[in-house]
């Protein structure tokens, strides 16, 4: 994994979609490349109630990730400072191949440049000593962004139980 | 920077673009607009109206200029656009880019190296596809004598033909041929709607290659057309120097009718300037003249005796005698000197006349022939003897009748100060040539008798008349020349190329546009799909040989020595054009797959201008995953990648390099790559890829599912 | 000396001959083919013709070309 | 050569305060003011996509003069000056001919609402309408008939909220940021949700109690409420003894309307109905029934807005912490307002307006805003007078006013219409003139006077050079009406002068925006004191017996009418929504919001499809009294089986913008113009539709 972590809490978030544009806009993409999205689940009746959950997608910047090894030009490379997953758009030449090895689906093609994109944390925003777009603009700020280190253990359990179930998607 | 105007503007924008310095977000659009403007016209995509569009563009951005930087930047764009139209409004109408700079609109070497610049890939790919009227009409659209040229072409288009790194060149020539019988038999050999008469009158001198050339194209403009010609028959050298064997007459005829329908009147058997003269063409109403005609007169030998006897011919009479209906034999034993297509021509049309032996003197050896080589072989298979190494000296003979041809064995020898080789003679080499007939085939020259009424014309130390040959301009104002009176002795190819663009000179003299700087490049008029074949049929095909007449025939009669291919062989054969106007060769793809990928799968060696190395199309399908990098990094979309039928095929100008059956998405049914492909993922990735997920999913189901199993699968609700 | 059909040629200076034309400036250093020696005689002063990459098709003086391979 | 510009954002009506950070003249980064409390960076998605829909090409380039037909999409380029001139020189005729009068202009309100309004009333024309009763129009009258203060004077303060009750106020979709952050924030302190929809949305997924309420029966449901609430003593006695006037006579009136009669006509357990009243009131004043954004269903819509108002009243949550409360402006905090151009001398107008509003024929809608669908009526009837010219600012009357087929009739017996707006909107492409405004993030704009429990101004400031030829609709209106001989009124060159006139006197200058992007007038959030609250009724008191209704001869207690299912089987009640990623009818076209909904769908219950043999995603036909047309499918078991539900706002028939041109349906095609004849809004869901497959 890389050294951050980027934390949804589903109960607050409404499935608006903001973070998608946010992200575009900020990498000026094309129609058709998302880096990060949110997938809606549900609704689904649980305890008498409608439920849905909206699930943030982006990269998860694995800790051995198969995009990069199965990169033939390494364009799509680990950053060595902190383990973010990147694409060097020189090296790319769209042959996707990263985009089949990610059991995410977080890769993306742009289809004006015939390269592939991908959720990087924004690492300038990062290296600017900024946060991700996404995480910034927010609408409900439901997304918090920072070191894995210091994120506390009641919040890791909050993660687990928020970003999981039905039940935990509303208050 | 490039050559082309237009790729610098390109260049010049989209720096101006990137470099922030456009802080008038105003000033930043425009540039922006212009720039997607200026993108179409480099990749032949434009009409007439985008000058218009950016002349306007660059006329607001002047007013809406809101500083000094500005302005100086709105009047650099100005000058580029007007400075350059020319360039501009060609890369629009003719969609070349002449320098190159244009990736998309690069002309191919064959259509590059056709003096009238005839778009070949275009009419290959129709006849391939059986649409010869459509071939024709794309050929007419250059040159109005696609059957003529059909068969007596010298053809420098195959001789840069890209197929002949691999194999063979297509033989472009006599596919043309083929079309313009078929499409003639078939009555849709038509001449295209021309313009209504603009009231001016143009008049040709000379009904040669070159005249009607000029006079087809004129009237097409709406030009009165009239010529003059000596002869009593039309098609200057094509009729009275090409036999028949050849030539059939009838070709010339009806390719000649068809100009005439045009409403062109040729009155023959009237020498300007005897028969017509300027001052008579003048009252007629004649607003310019072109001369074409053509490079008639011998040169002498200068040997002893060539003045004492009658049966000393020249060849040019020679073949001008028979050709009009002498079909007297010139004599039992006959000598033709020379080593150019004129004097095979000669001597194998005395051989057809019943001399019972003909042989070719010629100072140099076989290979330094100036002759095609066809012709030679043809010659030869005849029973034309060849001397070579063989300078005449005298001719010999008494009372009048010529008994033989004095000569002189040479050897070819290097001299001082020269790289070029000169026949010496060699001491003690004389020998003689029996022959009652002599005949000289050294090279002809312009005839200028009658031409004193051009007096401002100049004429150059060759005694060809001097043009500007942007334009085929003389020096005197509305009189126009080309063909051989301009090249000296040429090609029939290279007299068409100069007739149409003396044609559109003229028309730009009597409409006041000014003259273009340079000779106009070819023009590609449209582009047609590839026609779609496998590796294997694009690699195997072969070009097929000629048929001919039997020998005995050939040395008896003057029917057409080559009798053409079937029709099967035509298709086939035009089938084997590479479309190096959609492929610029530039070797993208292989450096991708090969440097970039590590497949290496592009086994294109042909592309290697400099070191051609092996070709095998068909050697794709051993190693290409059908990823598509080639194809996403092709600049003019040659090589493509196309999802159909359920396969993913990889065609290179409609090749089929390769085809692999797509997978689909287990969840949406969506495309995904081919199992190779997805193997080569998987040997990349290798033991990692442990997927839990052992269905085949597209990118937006993988979200989807790890999304959902996020959901589902957590432990829910701990508190 | 002599050229022959099919000889790879580069335009290598400018001409001495009338016919060479300004325009012709830009042939020089361009590489092309010879496509069509004099027709008749190897006349070491005839106008010969040359297919020049990305030039199009033209008669030149034959002092401003070499054979090169 | 970067630069920071506070400003207000315009993706949506909300204007929420943002940042934008501009690099090179080109905006390349917006997020939220980070200095106001609820916005604090955030930025919706119509706000994160404002990038790209100031760089968008298929906006208004440049003023257009038609040369084709109308609507047939055939324009030329204009400069300003032909442009201003052609429009003045017409209105001119249609002046001096039929009289100013004849003239209308119609509005999204806004910022510069103050100009537009200036212009008419210089001109001597009555007719300035708005949008606004489209909206809300008796939801404005509803707050009138009880507190003497319009809707736009009330606020709803969610912060500390025990517990909001939401009836279709689709609060997390239809969103605002500022209210989805406060509310959020209660909700995390443990405020209860209560959600109320014949449709299943976001917020519902949210709630801890949702009714899938049968639709337009809310008024029974409310009736049920206040009669468990006055039965059992649920409410805030004290209050309402002091503040009410007429709980008796609703005593009484609602005497008949019991729970279990409620659930016969809504479908909600009658249990329910009284849990809910039992619950809400533990949690007194500090509760919220929130009375709508929009409030446009029904006919009867202004009892519907009342009696959720009155349930607020009876909670004790008015003008409490938690409850609801009335905008304080710089007076209370001793400070003083913008100018207005209104606020000049004008030439007295003797002409009514086209829609009556005001008079004895109509007398409740605020004539402040007009009656927006009344003008198809107004026009095609000549009644009272014939209308020439419409000027359409930013306000689409074909895509919001109902039944457009008839609204293109009266279009059609117009002499000129033009339209001011950034994009290619519906009625632009009916225009005979369209003049492009400059979008937010390229004009500086008038003063935004925000009211509230802290009254503050805001400013929105341009952060960069417009990009195509463009300006702002307060200078076209001002050129406009200078070659009308009204220049005078308009007494500014620039915006800038115009909000440093506006300032004059405030004691602000525009330099005090630059820090933060606004000024407060105090620090302290104000309450009045609840003993003596100034409601400006004429019995000073909450009229639940309403004088405003009464002396304009209107009941305050009319009989529940019940509401008529769908009478055969393939027909539903129409109703239709927003979704978080579009602003009503103008941001279809939005590159990054077109990519993420570029159509709408038809929702119809499971069953119901089933029954009709319509499959997901097939397409259906729709068809009306007064339309039809096509649209796709979404079977879903998430909305009640007699309605079927539409997103607003699709269906455009603007050629130039390309993406959203005639994707998905436009609700408006087969919605009937039926109204409420009281209140002034618009029953937009009393439509019933037939659906069929195709």
């Amino acid at each position: 994994m890389s050294k951050y972590y980027l934390f949804q809490d589903t109960r607050t978030c409404i499935g608006c979609h903001a973070c998608e544009i946010q992200c575009k806009s900020n990498k000026n993409l094309p129609r058709g490349a998302k880096p990060c999205q949110i997938i809606q689940v549900g609704p689904k009746m649980i305890n008498g109630l409608p439920k849905m959950s909206f699930i943030f997608m982006p990269c998860y910047h694995c800790e051995d990730p198969w995009c990069v090894s199965t990169c033939p030009t390494g364009a799509m490379q680990k950053r060595s400072s902190d383990g973010i997953v990147f694409v060097d758009k020189e090296l790319c030449v769209g042959c996707k191949t990263c985009i089949s090895a990610c059991p995410w689906g977080a890769p993306q093609w742009n289809p004006e440049t015939g390269k592939v994109e991908k959720c990087d944390y924004c690492k300038d925003r990062l290296d600017a000593g900024l946060k991700p777009a996404c995480v910034t603009l927010c609408t409900t700020g439901c997304l918090t962004f920072g070191l894995a280190e210091d994120m506390t253990q009641t919040r890791r359990v909050r993660h687990a139980e928020a970003s999981a179930s039905f039940e935990n998607s509303s208050f | 920077m490039a050559i082309c105007p237009v790729r610098n503007t390109l260049i010049y924008l989209s720096d101006l673009i990137l470099s922030g310095s456009l802080t008038d977000p105003k000033a930043r659009r425009i540039c922006e607009q212009i720039l997607h403007l200026t993108e179409e016209i480099s990749e032949g995509a434009a009409g007439k109206d985008h000058l218009l569009a950016i002349d306007s563009l660059i006329r607001e951005y002047l007013t809406a200029a809101d500083s000094k930087k500005n302005l100086e930047t709105g009047k650099t764009l100005e000058e580029m656009f007007s400075g350059h139209r020319e360039v501009f409004e060609s890369h629009i109408q003719t969609r070349n880019c002449p320098s190159h700079d244009c990736g998309k609109l690069a002309p191919s070497p064959c259509q590059m190296a056709c003096p009238a610049g005839i778009d070949i890939p275009t009419y290959l790919t129709l006849i391939a596809r059986g649409e010869d009227a459509k071939a024709i009409e794309v050929i007419r659209r250059d040159n109005p004598f696609p059957w003529v040229c059909g068969l007596i072409c010298t053809r420098p288009c195959e001789m840069m033909c890209v197929r002949s790194r691999i194999d063979t060149p297509v033989s472009i020539k006599f596919l043309k041929a083929f079309a313009a019988e078929r499409a003639m038999s078939e009555g849709a050999y038509k001449n295209p709607k021309k313009k209504e008469w603009n009231g001016k009158k143009v008049c040709v001198i000379g009904a040669g290659p070159g005249g009607l050339t000029a006079a087809y194209y004129l009237s097409l403009l709406g030009y009165g057309v009239k010529i003059i010609e000596a002869l009593p028959v039309s098609g200057g050298m094509i009729m009275v120097g090409i036999p028949r064997y050849r030539l059939p007459r009838e070709v010339i005829d009806r390719e000649v009718a068809l100009i005439e329908d045009l409403g062109v009147e040729i009155s023959y058997n009237t020498r300007f300037g005897r028969d017509i003269t300027y001052e008579d063409l003048k009252n007629e109403g004649v607003d310019a003249f072109f001369i074409a005609i053509g490079a008639h007169k011998a040169l002498d030998l200068g040997i002893k005796g060539e003045k004492i006897f009658p049966k000393v011919l020249e060849a040019i009479g020679f073949l001008k005698d028979v050709a009009l209906g002498n079909h007297h034999a010139p004599g039992k034993q006959v000598v033709v000197i020379g080593g150019g297509n004129v004097a095979i021509d000669a001597a194998r049309t005395a051989l057809r006349l019943g001399a019972e032996k003909v042989s070719i003197a010629y100072r140099r050896s076989k290979n330094q022939m100036p002759a095609d080589s066809e012709e030679v072989e043809q010659a030869m298979e005849e029973g034309i003897e060849f001397s070579f190494l063989t300078i005449p000296k005298e001719i010999l003979g008494k009372d009048g009748t010529i008994t033989g041809l004095d000569c002189i064995k040479a050897e070819l020898i290097q001299k001082e100060g020269s790289d070029r080789l000169m026949p010496v003679p060699i001491p003690g080499g004389d020998f003689i040539i029996e022959a009652d007939v002599v005949i000289s085939a050294i090279g002809q020259y312009v005839d200028d008798t009658g031409m004193e009424a051009f007096s401002q014309m100049n004429w150059t130390r060759r005694g060809t008349i001097e043009v500007n040959h942007a334009s085929m301009e003389t020096a005197m104002p509305g009189v126009f020349a080309a063909g051989d009176a301009v090249s000296g002795p040429a090609t029939v190819i290279e007299a068409i190329g100069s007739g149409k663009r003396a044609a559109e000179a003229i028309d730009r003299y009597l409409s006041h546009i000014p003259q273009p700087r340079t000779p106009k490049i070819p023009v590609r008029h449209h582009m047609e799909p590839p026609v779609e074949m496998t590796a294997t049929r694009k690699m195997t095909l072969k070009h097929p040989t000629m048929p001919m007449l039997n020998v005995d025939r050939r040395r008896t009669t003057f029917q057409q020595v080559e009798l053409g291919y079937d029709e099967e062989g035509v298709r086939k054969e035009a089938g084997r054009c590479l479309r190096c106007d959609i492929c610029r060769r530039c070797g993208k793809c292989i450096e991708v797959c090969r440097d970039k990928m590590g497949i290496d799968a592009l086994q294109f060696g042909y592309m290697d201008f400099d070191h051609p190395t092996e070709t095998d199309f068909r050697a794709t399908e051993k190693k290409c995953i059908t990823c598509g990098a080639c194809a996403a990094n092709c600049e003019n979309k040659a090589m493509v990648l196309e999802e159909k039928d359920g396969r993913r095929n990889l065609k290179l100008c409609g090749t089929l390099l390769n085809s692999q059956a797509i997978q689909y998405c287990e969840a949406c049914g969506a495309f995904l790559p081919s199992a190779e492909y997805l193997d080569f993922v998987a040997r990349k990735t290798g033991d990692k890829a442990k997927r839990a997920e052992t269905r085949l999913l597209c990118n937006d189901c993988l979200r989807l599912l790890s999304a959902k199993t996020n959901v589902e699968t957590r432990p829910a609700g701990l508190k | 000396m002599q050229f022959q059909k099919g000889n790879k040629i580069k335009v290598c200076r400018k001409s001495e001959d009338e016919s060479w034309e300004p325009y012709m400036d830009d042939f020089i250093g361009i590489h092309g083919f010879i496509t069509d020696p004099d027709t008749s005689i190897n006349d070491p002063d005839a106008l010969i013709e040359v297919s020049l990459e990305g030039k199009g098709t033209h008669r030149l003086p034959q002092d401003c070309l070499e054979q090169i391979n | 050569m970067d630069k920071e510009v506070f400003s207000l954002c315009f993706m949506c009506s909300v204007r929420c305060p943002i940042k934008v950070k501009v690099k090179d003249g080109h905006v390349d980064w917006i997020e939220g003011n980070p200095h106001v409390a609820g916005i604090d960076g955030s930025l919706c998605p119509r706000g994160s996509a404002g990038i790209s829909m100031l760089y968008d090409d298929q906006r208004v380039q440049s003023p257009l003069i038609r040369v084709g037909e109308r609507g047939s999409g055939n324009w030329r380029k204009a400069s300003w000056e032909e442009a201003i001139d052609y429009v003045a020189d017409r209105l001119k005729d249609i002046k001096d001919k039929t009289g100013a009068h004849s003239i209308a202009l119609c509005e999204r309100a806004q910022l510069a609402t103050h100009v537009s309004k200036a212009f008419l009333k210089a001109l001597g024309s009555p007719n300035y309408f708005s949008h606004d009763a489209l909206c809300k129009g008796s939801v404005n009258t509803a707050c009138r008939s009880l507190f003497g203060y319009t809707d736009a004077e009330v606020g709803i303060h969610y912060g500390e909220t025990k517990h909001i009750v939401l009836y279709g106020r689709n609060i997390f979709e239809s969103l605002a940021v500022k209210e989805v952050k406060t509310l959020m924030a209660a909700l995390e302190k443990g405020a209860r949700l209560t959600y109320i929809d014949p449709r299943v949305t976001v917020t519902a997924s949210k709630a801890h109690r949702y009714w899938m309420i049968r639709p337009g029966t809310d008024l029974a449901l409310n009736y049920a409420l206040i009669h468990v609430i006055l039965k059992e003593r649920l409410y805030d006695a004290g209050f309402v003894s002091k503040w009410v006037h007429g709980v008796n006579e609703l005593r009484d009136f609602v005497e008949h309307y019991t729970p279990e009669w409620a659930e016969k006509e809504t479908g909600i357990p009658a249990g329910e109905i009284i849990a809910l009243a039992r619950e809400i009131s533990k949690d007194r004043p500090s509760v919220i029934f929130h009375y709508g954004y929009r409030g446009a269903s029904h006919q009867n819509e202004i009892y519907m807005r009342r009696s959720i108002l009155m349930l607020n009243a009876l909670m004790g949550s008015v003008e409490a912490k938690g409850g609801i409360f009335f905008k304080k402006g710089p007076g209370e905090a001793g400070g003083k307002a913008a100018r207005k151009l209104v606020s000049q001398e004008f030439p007295k107008i003797d002409m009514p307006r086209f829609d009556k509003a005001g008079t004895k024929d109509f007398p409740l809608p605020d004539p402040n805003h007009g009656v927006a669908q009344v003008f198809p009526y107004a026009v095609l009837n000549e009644d009272p007078y014939p209308i020439k010219a419409l000027i359409a600012y930013r306000m689409d009357p074909l895509m919001s006013i109902a039944d457009t087929a008839q609204t293109k009739k009266a279009l059609d017996k117009l002499d000129l219409i033009v339209t001011i707006d950034i994009n290619y909107s519906d009625i632009a492409w009916y225009s005979d003139v369209i003049l492009p405004e400059s979008t937010y993030l390229e004009r500086t704009d008038c003063i935004q006077q925000m009211n509230g429990l802290k009254p503050q101004m805001f400013l929105r400031k341009k952060a960069v050079e417009p990009r195509y030829d463009t300006l702002e609709g307060a200078i076209i209106l001002k050129r406009i009406g200078e070659k009308l001989g009204i220049g005078h009124y308009f007494p500014y060159e620039t915006m800038e002068d115009l909000v440093n006139w506006q300032l004059e006197g405030t004691g602000f200058t525009q330099t005090d925006f630059e820090k933060k992007g606004f000024v407060a007038y105090g620090s302290d959030q104000i309450f009045w004191d609840r003993e003596n609250l100034p409601f400006k009724t004429p019995s000073k008191k909450i009229e639940f017996k309403s004088s405003l209704l009464e002396n304009a001869g209107f009941e305050s207690f009319p009989e529940y009418q019940p509401v008529k299912a769908p009478e055969d089987n393939d027909r539903f009640r129409l109703v239709v929504g927003r979704s978080a990623i579009h602003t009503h009818v103008s941001t279809q076209n939005v590159p990054y919001l077109n990519e993420l909904e570029s159509e709408n769908k038809l929702w119809i219950n499971t069953k119901k499809a089933g029954q009709l043999g319509i499959k997901n995603n097939a397409l259906v036909e729709v068809a009306s009294s007064c339309g039809k047309g096509r649209i796709k499918a979404f079977v879903t078991d998430f909305i009640h089986p007699e309605a079927v539900f539409m997103l607003h706002g699709f269906g455009h028939e603007a050629g130039r913008a390309k993406r959203s041109f005639n994707k998905g349906l436009s609700d408006a095609l087969i919605q009937e113009n039926v109204y409420d004849k009281i209140g002034g809004s618009p029953a937009y869901h009393d439509t019933f539709v037939s659906v069929k497959p195709l």
